[in-house]
């Protein structure tokens, strides 16, 4: 049984490893753009990604309240989302 | 090397990068961001010591949480001045 | 105990509540000002004589808790405090050249008043960061006061003291780490002398000279002091700066071990040689009548900084009874400057230097003030700047090898006479105008009067003060 | 290496990455961008360091506020020009910062382990503090003088903007589809927000995230428009930003005239006294914070 | 029905949960791919909110199977459904802001 433990726990990692890995990726994208809304995409998959990462460690760590932090994070990802949209949008009628 | 001693080492190198920014930029903005950057460092050496012993220590991260808070409002604070401050430049440059 | 909370606890409640009811916030703002000061008094009566008191908030333990504590030194600030907000407040009130009634001058400095007795008060490493991110921001704000022209030195400021502030709070974090305790008698007790130590107290020394404007570290203080309103710049140069050479010097006399508080010490006490002299030459060469005042106060800071160092170096106790005599002789001194400088800048309608000439003539209660609040910048006898030097120098009279300070300070007093007469003597010159041609405003020029007349008169005090600032300076 | 050192690794990794991309962008918008970015990845951190309520508050703050008044003063200061420094300069500060870096890394490195005094003294009390949560219990119980000053400072910020000339903000209509969805954001950070505050009690949560995450969704409302207008010159705007620290003052105030001393809870009242000042506390930190980051010269100085 | 709930929670339902987080870790791969390797910002959109959405949903699917609390479960769901909207909505807005945007020439962040 307890080797079944140690397989669980390895898929774990490596799941974890590879949201991680993905999160350094979207960061390709921040840096090359190469327009405004790529690098905004980007946030909102990182977002995602981090929201993966926390569900995944509230298991792993046992601590239940990283599931509402994932859940502010995928709450103000689209806050942020409407923010860029309302503040650097040109003006129509001015 | 403890995981404890990476991140306070992780913390300790963005106090620093925060603090090389903040001299080598002029921009508001710049500024701002490379100062937050260096209170999270900050903030990561704290919380780093505060897991060391069995359990994490509570004290020091209602220290964060506090200081966390005085960080954002300064920031927020800081920025409306840039922003008003180069309103006030520009209507100075070209007054219309 | 209980004085001292109700000193704490008028101005604060008096500034929500002037936000909140703002009909009338001057009033309500001075009267609890009153309170605050009458309750100083009698705080400083209950424990005359006596050890100081401790409180531990909230009914916990030692450790745990925050500590205020009550001492002779924290109510002599807290008087201090009291009586120049009470000052700076009438004065503007009085004043044609006060901050306009729809701002927040008001419930700022009342938040300020407040925020500068917890800081007294207070025995805590964090406690302290709390406050004295208060101090700067309510500093800042008060600075916007004066409008757009002050904005860029404003933002200045404040990123300045932001920055400033990550040191503090680094030094905090290592500290605690280390030993596990904020309280600072906790911390003296079981400090030991480790690399650590060091490194964290040579932070938070880093940011409180940051934040106290403390030689090299002051570029900010002369523009955001220059540029608020008089009575702004007043309270930011006689009471904020103080705040945190209080806590640097709580956290050096405290918990530095004696061989790193030595060698601190003499870098400390060099800097205030050279804040002596390179204030002093801007002061003397800067073209506008504020800035002049405002360098002046970063020359008289060099003062505090030799007496901060030295009394580290020496490890005597008599040069902190100097350190403080200084800070609030300096306080009081600074006030009637900038009051009448503000004054006069004001009526004048001017901001260069150059406006003083003839003031004996148009504008002679105001320049008076300058002039004699002036004297005990320098340190002419029997003002309470002379006293301050006169203790100062008694150590180095004692041994050759001390010489050389002696001189520093000698040549820091020429410097700073050099500037006073730079004003005084411009004002001794024929007026371009005539003195009918200005509307003056007498009691607002006595206001400004009233400081320099106390801390002519702290000479008449210095028995009792220097008991007191000897006691509180043990604790 | 073990497989957690690793993941370790890589995060560290990120977070460096991350501050370097936000630190010397030569483009603002990335520059923000990535900072908002570094603000997720640290709630990781945070999880990471078994830091639960730092991790709300930093996905609240670092994802929410802080990216819309970076994005918002973005707009307002893209004129200022960049003007870097000379490369000599920049060179002898990052040899100066290097330095510093090993001095302080090495000096840091004999840290003592184990728990430190006063936070195990926490953890033994919290059982007489009126609340489960160590966190809360210290924050508004052992060091509540921290919190009342903490509650001043949001309310200094939010004076020190209103004294500033502000440019006046002139959005755009926002689409349909944006009015629709923040319809359904606010509501729902409303709600978190209170499940939070709520929770605070026994678990990660407490007035400030809820106050954070609620002034969000008010901020999300404000820049579509939905918003009501809350003025300063209202006094009941005025009372809801002052509510936290008047309640805190009085409370204080009363626990030191008719009981053990300043912020001394009765027992058996303390966990009432803890809500109440939490209650009253996240209502004025919602509504500065989104008027601090969201407000106009309109709304501040009428 | 305590049969089935047996079922969920045996080792053959573990077997199946970790199998889940493993195809998520999938997805997760392949959006990361698409977001690279796309060509425009049309079709990178696509990658991140189809793609990514389902790999969170199916390690959502295989911790609600572990964990087998039925508060955790609901709160996670509820975490799916908001990043699915969140995504869905912010894939319309960036799309049309990027269609605003391009008309104006500001392809250059200084």
């Amino acid at each position: 049984m307890s080797g079944f433990i140690t397989v669980m726990g390895l898929i774990m990692v490596i799941v974890l490893t590879v949201l991680l890995l993905a999160l350094l990726a979207s960061l390709v994208r921040v840096v090359r753009g190469p327009t405004r809304a790529d690098r905004l995409l980007s946030v909102q998959m990182m977002s995602t990604v981090g929201t993966g990462i926390l569900l995944l460690m509230a298991h792993y760590g046992q601590q239940p309240a990283l599931i509402d932090a994932a859940l502010i994070i995928a709450l103000l990802a689209a806050v942020i989302n409407a923010a860029l949209v309302q503040l650097l949008r040109a003006p129509r009628h001015d | 090397m403890t995981d404890v001693q990476l991140f306070v080492g992780l913390g300790l190198l963005l106090w620093l990068l925060g603090l090389h920014a903040v001299m080598t930029h002029r921009h508001t903005i710049h500024r701002l961001i490379a100062i937050n950057v260096s209170g999270s460092g900050v903030f990561l050496v704290m919380v780093s010591l505060a897991s060391r012993g069995e359990g994490v220590d509570p004290v020091m991260q209602a220290l964060v949480v506090t200081g966390l808070v005085v960080a954002v409002c300064a920031t927020a604070f800081a920025l409306r001045l840039g922003s008003a401050r180069q309103q006030s430049h520009d209507e100075a440059e070209s007054p219309s | 105990m209980s004085w001292a909370l109700l000193s704490l606890a008028s101005p604060l409640l008096a500034a929500l509540l002037a936000l909140m009811i703002r009909h009338g916030a001057d009033r309500i703002v001075l009267g609890a000002t009153l309170i605050s000061l009458i309750a100083a008094v009698l705080a400083l009566a209950s424990i005359n004589g006596e050890q100081p008191v401790s409180l531990n908030l909230g009914g916990w333990e030692q450790p745990l808790a925050i500590r205020l504590e009550l001492g002779h030194l924290s109510a002599l600030l807290m008087i201090l405090t009291g009586t120049l907000h009470l000052l700076v407040g009438l004065y503007n009130r009085v004043s044609d050249h006060g901050t306009s009634s729809r701002s927040d001058y008001w419930p700022l400095s009342a938040l300020m008043h407040a925020v500068l007795l917890a800081l007294w008060l207070s025995r805590d490493l964090f406690n302290w960061f709390v406050t004295l991110e208060l101090l700067s921001l309510a500093a800042v704000a008060m600075v916007t006061l004066s409008g757009p022209k002050a904005y860029a030195a404003a933002l200045h400021y404040l990123m300045l003291s932001l920055m400033a502030s990550l040191f503090y709070l680094l030094g905090i974090a290592l500290l605690y780490g280390q030993e596990g305790v904020l309280d600072i008698n906790q911390l003296a007790q079981q400090l030991t002398d480790t690399p650590i130590t060091r490194l964290s107290l040579l932070l938070m020394t880093l940011g409180l000279m940051m934040k106290a404007a403390l030689w090299p570290l002051y570029l900010w203080l002369p523009d955001a002091h220059a540029n608020a309103p008089t009575a702004v710049s007043a309270l930011l140069s006689s009471l904020v700066v103080k705040g945190p050479v209080f806590i640097l010097w709580m956290i050096l006399w405290h918990l530095a071990p004696a061989p790193f508080a030595e060698q601190l010490g003499l870098v400390l006490a060099l800097f205030g040689g050279v804040a002596l002299l390179a204030g002093a030459w801007s002061a003397m060469t800067t073209p506008y009548l504020k800035t002049l005042v405002a360098y002046s106060t970063v020359a008289q800071l060099g003062y505090v900084l030799i007496a901060l160092g030295l009394s580290l170096r020496w490890q005597a106790l008599e040069l902190a009874t100097a350190l403080w005599l200084f800070i609030i002789a300096h306080a009081l001194a600074k006030v009637s400057a900038f009051l009448a400088a503000g004054e006069m800048q004001g009526t004048y309608g001017r901001k260069e230097l150059t406006v003083v000439k003839g003031a004996t003539l148009t504008m002679p209660v105001a320049m008076f003030a300058f002039a004699i609040a002036g004297g005990s910048l320098i340190g002419l006898p029997p003002s309470g700047g002379f006293l301050a030097k006169w203790i100062l120098l008694q150590p180095m009279f004692t041994s050759p090898a001390h010489w050389p300070w002696a001189f520093t300070i000698l040549a820091g007093t020429l410097a700073s006479a050099a500037y006073v007469f730079r004003v005084v003597s411009l004002s001794f010159d024929q007026p371009d105008i005539t003195p009918g041609s200005l509307t003056q405003n007498l009691p607002a020029q006595w206001l400004s009067l009233l400081p320099a007349l106390l801390v002519w008169g702290l000479a008449l005090l210095s028995h009792p003060l220097l008991l007191w600032l000897s006691r509180g300076a043990v604790v | 290496m073990t497989a957690d050192g690793f993941f370790d690794a890589l995060l560290a990794m990120l977070i460096v990455s991350l501050a370097c991309g936000a630190l010397y962008s030569r483009s603002l918008y990335r520059a923000v961008v990535f900072f908002i970015a570094l603000g997720l990845s640290l709630a990781l951190v945070w999880a990471r360091l078994s830091a639960p309520d730092l991790a709300l508050a930093e996905a609240a703050i670092g994802a929410g506020l802080t990216g819309v008044l970076l994005l918002s003063a973005l707009k307002h200061q893209a004129a200022e020009p960049l003007r870097p420094m000379r490369p000599s300069f920049q060179l002898l500060m990052a040899v100066l910062t290097g330095v510093t870096f090993l001095l302080v890394l090495t000096t840091v490195w004999s840290m003592p382990a184990g728990m430190a005094q006063v936070g195990q003294l926490a953890l033994n009390s919290v059982n007489d503090s009126g609340v489960e949560h160590p966190i809360t219990a210290v924050l508004l119980n052992f060091r509540a003088w921290d919190t009342l000053l903490e509650l001043l400072v949001v309310v200094l910020a939010l004076l020190g903007v209103r004294q500033l000339k502000l440019p006046n903000d002139r959005l755009p209509v926002a689409w349909p589809l944006l009015l629709a969805w923040s319809k359904l954001l606010a509501p729902l950070s409303l709600l978190l927000g209170v499940y939070l505050l709520w929770r605070g009690a026994d678990a990660p949560g407490g007035a400030f995230q809820a106050g954070a995450l609620i002034g969000s969704g008010l901020l999300m409302l404000k820049l579509v428009g939905l918003a009501p207008t809350t003025p300063w010159s209202h006094w009941g705007i005025r009372l809801l930003v002052l509510l936290g620290s008047f309640t805190f003052l009085l409370v204080a105030m009363a626990t030191d005239v008719f009981g053990a001393g300043w912020l001394t809870y009765p027992p058996g009242w303390n966990k009432a006294l803890i809500l109440l000042i939490e209650v009253a506390a996240t209502a004025s930190i919602a509504l500065s914070l989104a008027m601090l980051a969201g407000s106009d010269h309109r709304e501040l100085n009428q | 029905m305590t049969e089935v709930w047996g079922l969920i929670s045996g080792p053959v339902a573990h077997a199946v949960a970790y199998g889940f987080l493993l195809i998520g870790a999938f997805f997760f791969i392949s959006g990361t791919l698409g977001v690279l390797r796309f060509p425009d910002i049309y079709t990178r959109l696509h990658a991140i909110t189809k793609a990514d959405t389902l790999g969170l949903g199916f390690i959502v699917l295989g911790l609600c199977l572990i964990s087998g609390s039925a508060r955790t479960s609901l709160l996670m769901i509820g975490v799916w459904v908001l990043v699915m909207a969140s995504g869905a909505t912010a894939c319309q807005l960036l799309a049309r802001y990027e269609q605003d945007d391009t008309d104006r020439e500001r392809r250059d962040d200084r």
